[in-house]
């Protein structure tokens, strides 16, 4: 009798929660169809007005002149350059980085070393661009010319922000190798950095892959430390010393005062940040889907 | 002989190579922390934590609190549901199942987005379309949509390492599944899921873009939640941009650096804590 | 699982010396009834042959499935695979005291004309040894053993002398003729009996230390 | 009377037929012993007799299982039916707790609350899967801290707490070093005289050490069944002969 | 490893067929010797046996091994516990060739009083059943084999006529006594071949079909 | 000669002892078995004989291990040790890349770079490990497709292919199911021929059936030495007596 009365219980206990965690379950889908509801159909009306060819390849920015003129190309070329130049500078650095510390450092060195990358992957953006602001932009002045907001140092400052991410996933899918790799190669007499280059990290190349296409999410996605370094000239690239500004500049420097078709561009800005990060994502679940 | 000597000098340059690397990595770190340090902490003055903001004193402390109750807010409203998402995903739905694909996709997405166009959305959304204005709500809002997928990502990371064999014990002895979930899979769990959330915490903390147009920027304590308020970071970021209180920036860098560390090192003993003693699985 | 494997190892020695000691039996009536001419105690080990057959045949199936589902080795495999062949000895002791037995049924239709001295000596011997190989088992006692291989020689020469006796006796009865072949074939009986003890001895050896006592005896 | 029964199976996962129309009984208090070669469908077989294979997508069943003559595919309540037939699994898994706690685990499942009650289950339990002598002074020891072939023991402890009828084991010992599985084997055996076993085991020496009945899969096929003795020594299919000689494959 | 297995099985095979053809040539020696009184081919008889001792030890031990390494079962099992039992009967029925020519040795210095009409067809009968038992192992041949173990009666009672036979001998003549006792031997020791030779065959029944062919043999 | 030979060998992990003055010899194109209870030191001792041990943090040794007579801890280049003394391992683990570059890996480590030397290397390697037939037509097939069992083949070839004087298995077949592991048995014994093998097994019936002698350890010492036959049929020692009858623990 008493068992029954349990049974009854748990099972409409069971059906109870099942519905709540469904729900939960639910809501990050809502979120989404909210954001791309809302960014698109604020920023798609204005891209319209502007026209879709004028708004993303015309090379003129200058929301106040009579008449208005809306063309962002300046501002994708700026993303593109900036983030090219974080990984020429990030990726070699990062994952022989991550190569380092999961099969070179010595353990005592590990303990502390392990607790810095954490650190650097925790030090806000903020930190980071105010240090490029005080430190990059007047060594960059002295050593390339010019007033030292630059593609260079905002380059520079992204390489270095994008390292935590590419140096914690490539450790850890090195480390996740399994050691009968490494065991393997060394039984048949190879040396220790011939075994991790040769055996262990091709093992590991598929993580090391997804790190450096979450490396980049991070750099095109970047905004404010990248706002306090590369000068935001709305004007196509002049050289690599020069100041450019990105699409997540772009956004945040104007959207404070800005209004009607001005203020649509910016959100239609902001639907072609959203569509580069959806393309990356994509390009990263298909090799997350390799790895499997 | 000359063979030998190949795979040696072969092997040098690769060991060369690579700790060269690791010294720029590191060197470049620690750079940024002890200049940071070096020139921050002779700023940080007793008047930097004052209870109300002037243009004066430039205090803190208004953002810290802040801080701490946007970082509240946010998890009260994103960790149970990031949690439960995650005990869906992993013990109720099927794989073939295409709602599953769909919330993989949906929380792929919103982990990839970057802050600048949550902050985007918080302003037409909550700010606008809900008429929040700029508010602690709006930016707590904002932010808990930002961090759900990470604590997703978490939750479902440590449940999928709790063994199967668990389960099927539990269920093998005649245990249903919120029994088996609450009671054997969640315990094991606990490490992972509470890392997920202290990193989440970080976020928060760190976050700028997101907030500057959901949250705003006033410098006082948040008199309700549909106060304007500003954040650590936000702080930092008026104060350098304004390009007039260098010197405190430098020292809420070090703070900011401070609670950092800080988070880090919690989470780090919170994880070896619990999963003292259950090592294996 | 060891100590199923020990109790059946128990289960499998007791077993042994349950039929060592039915084979010890017949043998000990078969000589009682030689020397008391007594037909029904002859038909009595006629009978109990059947069951010393049976304890081989389930001795040997135990054997069988100890091997099977054990997989003994070292001392395990070596006592079992001599319980394996001392059965064997075993079995024919029986069937040696049985065959006696049946001469013993003609025997005593016909009146005995004498008493030879020397058969129920060798009875006795005989005894001795299957006794003794026995016991040397029981208590793995190898010196025991190796008393019995070598007491195999007294009862060997008995046989001889037995077999002059007989040949003497013939010499002066002619009548007698019938009956000594007969007698003689019970005095050959008593003796393999003692080549089979001395072989089980062997055995004993074998399952103790693994290696064999010498040669095994081979003649009859 | 057949405590189990096992009538026209066949199993799918998906499109594919892991097994093909088994049928076989077995009795109470007897030890059955599952041998064939990997991918045979031992295990598969194994947890539809308690219904595990619910938790695997895509597996459909067609045919009868009886358990004291009632279809455990029928109406009725899984969690009971796998109290009833308890299951004890290839790697050792006790849960991240203190061994009391894995072993009250399933009465407290079943609603015992109890301390005494609890106290009686657990020694019981323990000392049934002779483990109780090694761990009775530690039960608040974390069981994961215990060695492999302990854990398993434990593992058989606390399937026994919810008193179950059955017990279903797949490649108890499998994990574990020769002294562990002899030590398994010998509670297995103990554990004949109040329970029904069904062991899959590609141990074929296990099965001739434990098991009173042998069946032998092929491909999903019940190929023969038999004493274990007499599988072993005359089988009847040449096939059966073949794979324990070692002659298969 | 199985491949290994059935080499060795093959060695064993072949060397019990060896044994075999050793044990039989002996025999048909030992016959020949008898009928031709041929004190040459007796000694080379008792000498063999020393061979074939050797043989059988060797055997015996492979099958131990066999059985420590391989853990056989099913056929393989009974195949070998098959070889390692008749083994014991093979090297009986050499010993008994070896006793037979022992006799012989003794008989010839004698004259032979009489040729016996009946012991050289008991002889032919008794190497028929050895020789029929072995081909029975080498082609698995069970009918075979079953015919071997119906064919012993025949023996028997060409045992039971030499006898009758004998005894009529001395009662005509009572210096014959000593020799009819050393032919009733010879005669008894085919009586037992043939029995060991059923034996085989009912081992080569068991290694085939797992089950004993009736209740073995188990009268002399 | 004898090709390995032992002399007063000790082992420390930092504190721990885990072996006691072992002195064994073995010779040219005899396999080896190394059986003991877990924990006994198989693989540790295993290990030294191709300086695996350096591997191990805190790890020492005194005494000598000579190969050829030439002491392996001396003034050597341990990457050619090691090419000399192969080892095959528990679980199977080749590389995540094709066939052909699994086994060419070795002989390309030592430089060799002939695309016609590589193929025949590859090609001689793979039959020797009685894989070739299998894979001749899939040799650019990834290694981890292959089943567990091909695998280990796939392993011992690689081993092969450079070339080495000596084999070490460290339980070659424990991650295998029963066919393959019969495979894997019938390769080592035709390896026999041109190698020295040694092989650490948990599994004592494949000690009796691969190897010409035994070594029996507990604790970390070396109790019994002897021709496999003979320490499995009258072993001097009691302790081998009682460890291999499972009398033990
Ligand atoms: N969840 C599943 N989905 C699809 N096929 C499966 C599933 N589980 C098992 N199979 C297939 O069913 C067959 C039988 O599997 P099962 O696990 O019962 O084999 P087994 O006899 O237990 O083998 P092993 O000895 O390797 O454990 C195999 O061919 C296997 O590939
Ligand atoms: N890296 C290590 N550090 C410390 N102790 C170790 C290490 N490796 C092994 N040991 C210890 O050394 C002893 C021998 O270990 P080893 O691995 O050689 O045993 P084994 O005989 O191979 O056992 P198994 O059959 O379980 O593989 C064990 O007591 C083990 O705990
Ligand atoms: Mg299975
Ligand atoms: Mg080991
Ligand atoms: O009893 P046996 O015939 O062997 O002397």
């Amino acid at each position: 009798m008493n068992k029954v009365g349990i049974n009854m219980k748990s099972k409409f206990l069971e059906k109870l929660m099942e519905i709540v965690f469904f729900i939960s379950a639910c809501v990050s889908i809502i979120s989404v169809i909210l954001i791309c509801f809302f960014i698109f159909v604020n920023g798609f009306p204005a891209i319209a007005e502007i026209g879709v060819f004028k708004f993303l390849l015309g090379k003129d920015w200058s929301p106040s002149n009579v008449p208005p003129s809306f063309g962002i190309f300046p501002m994708i070329l700026g993303s593109l350059y900036v983030t090219a130049g974080a990984i020429i500078i990030g990726v070699p650095i990062g994952v022989l980085t991550a190569i380092y510390l999961a099969k070179f450092c010595p353990k005592k060195l590990y303990n502390f070393l392990k607790p810095a990358v954490n650190l650097m992957a925790g030090i806000p953006s903020i930190v980071y661009g105010f240090f490029g602001l005080v430190v990059l932009v007047p060594l960059s002045k002295n050593i390339f010319g010019g007033n030292g907001y630059s593609i260079i140092t905002a380059s520079f400052l992204l390489g270095v922000m994008i390292l935590p991410t590419i140096i914690s996933l490539s450790e850890a899918a090195i480390r996740a190798v399994p050691r009968s790799y490494y065991e393997g190669s060394v039984a048949l007499g190879a040396t220790h950095e011939y075994s991790t280059i040769f055996a262990v990290v091709p093992a590991a190349k598929s993580g090391i892959i997804a790190s450096i296409i979450l490396g980049i999410g991070r750099a095109i996605g970047e905004t404010i430390a990248v706002v306090m370094v590369a000068g935001n000239q709305a004007r196509m690239p002049a050289g690599l010393t020069k100041g450019i500004r990105t699409l997540t500049a772009n956004i945040v420097i104007e959207m404070g005062y800005a209004a009607e078709l001005h203020r649509g561009a910016l959100i239609g800005t902001g639907v072609v940040l959203f569509v580069f990060i959806l393309l990356i994502n994509g390009i990263f679940s298909v090799v997350k889907r390799r790895m499997a | 002989m000359n063979r030998l000597s190949r795979l040696s000098r072969l092997s040098r340059l690769i060991r060369y190579t690579i700790k060269f690397s690791a010294i720029i990595t590191f060197g470049v770190l620690f750079f940024i922390i002890v200049y940071i340090l070096v020139r921050g902490i002779p700023y940080l003055k007793p008047s930097l934590f004052a209870l109300e903001y002037t243009t004066e004193n430039v205090s803190l402390l208004p953002a810290i609190i802040t801080t701490i109750i946007m970082t509240v807010l946010a998890l009260l409203i994103s960790a149970p549901i990031g949690i439960f998402t995650g005990f869906y995903l992993v013990e109720y739905a099927r794989s073939g199942n295409k709602l599953v694909e769909i919330i993989r996709i949906t929380t792929e997405t919103l982990s990839g987005i970057p802050s600048i166009v949550y902050g985007l959305f918080g302003l037409l959304f909550f700010v606008t379309a809900l008429g929040w204005s700029f508010s602690i709500i709006a930016g707590a809002f904002t932010l808990a949509i930002m961090i759900l997928p990470l604590i997703i990502r978490s939750t479902e990371e440590a449940l999928l390492t709790v063994p199967n064999l668990l389960r099927e014990a539990s269920y093998g002895l005649g245990a249903g599944k919120l029994r088996t979930i609450f009671r054997i899979v969640l315990p094991s769990a606990m490490p992972g899921i509470l890392a997920g959330i202290i990193l989440s915490i970080g976020r928060i903390v760190g976050e700028t873009a997101a907030l500057i147009y959901t949250a705003g920027t006033v410098a006082k304590i948040p008199e309700n939640l549909f106060a304007s308020g500003r954040t650590l970071a936000i702080h930092m970021y008026v104060l350098s941009s304004e390009g007039l209180y260098t010197n405190q920036a430098y020292a809420t860098a070090v703070v900011l650096l401070i609670v950092v560390i800080g988070i880090n090192a919690l989470s780090t003993t919170i994880s070896k804590k619990l999963t003292k003693g259950n090592i294996d699985g | 699982m060891r100590s199923r494997f020990d109790k059946e190892l128990d289960l499998l020695n007791n077993e042994l010396i349950e039929m060592a000691s039915l084979v010890e039996k017949s043998i000990e009536n078969v000589t009682q009834a030689l020397i008391h001419k007594d037909v029904e105690l002859a038909k009595e080990v006629i009978e109990a042959d059947k069951e010393i057959d049976n304890m081989e045949n389930n001795i040997e199936a135990r054997c069988l499935r100890l091997i099977l589902q054990q997989h003994p080795v070292a001392r395990d495999l070596r006592l079992i695979s001599s319980i394996l062949k001392m059965i064997t000895d075993l079995e024919r002791i029986g069937d040696q005291a049985q065959d006696i037995g049946e001469i013993l049924l003609t025997l005593s239709k016909q009146n005995f004309k004498r008493d030879l001295i020397y058969l129920p000596k060798m009875a006795e011997a005989t005894i001795k040894m299957v006794k003794e190989s026995i016991d040397a088992f029981v208590n793995s006692d190898i010196e025991l053993a190796n008393q019995v291989i070598e007491y195999d020689d007294v009862v060997d020469n008995l046989f001889v002398t037995i077999k002059d006796e007989l040949i003497t006796l013939i010499r002066e009865d002619v009548d007698f003729g019938e009956q000594s072949i007969d007698l003689l074939m019970i005095a050959k009986y008593f003796e393999r009996i003692g080549d089979h003890a001395q072989n089980i001895a062997e055995w004993v050896v074998f399952s103790i230390t693994g290696e064999h006592a010498g040669e095994r005896k081979i003649q009859d | 009377m057949d405590k189990i029964k096992i009538e026209n199976l066949n199993l799918y996962y998906n499109d594919f037929q892991a097994l093909k129309n088994i049928n076989m009984s077995t009795q109470q208090n007897k030890i059955t012993a599952f041998i064939g070669p990997s991918g045979c469908g031992k295990s598969t077989l194994l947890k539809t007799l308690n219904r595990m294979n619910d938790l695997v997508e895509g597996c459909r069943i067609t045919g009868k299982v009886l358990l004291d003559n009632e279809d455990i595919y029928g109406n009725i309540d899984v969690n009971m039916l796998r109290k009833r037939v308890g299951m004890v699994f290839q790697k050792p898994n006790p849960f991240p707790m203190s061994i009391y706690d894995n072993v009250a685990y399933g009465p407290r499942t079943h609603g015992i609350r109890s301390k005494r009650k609890l106290d009686e289950i657990v020694e019981r339990s323990l000392r049934l899967g002779a483990i109780w002598d090694e761990v009775k002074d530690n039960l608040n020891k974390n069981a994961l801290q215990l060695s492999g072939g302990q854990q398993q023991r434990i593992c058989i402890a606390r399937a026994l707490a919810v008193n179950p009828e059955v017990l279903l084991m797949d490649e108890p010992t499998s994990a574990l070093d020769p002294i562990s599985t002899l030590k398994i084997e010998e509670v297995i055996q103990t554990l004949k005289k109040d329970y029904t076993i069904v062991i899959v085991t590609h141990n074929m020496q296990q099965a001739t050490r434990v098991s009173d009945k042998t069946a032998f899969f092929l491909l999903g096929e019940l190929i023969e069944y038999e004493d274990t003795e007499i599988l072993f020594s005359t089988p009847k299919d040449q096939r059966t002969e073949d794979y324990i000689t070692g002659r298969f494959g």
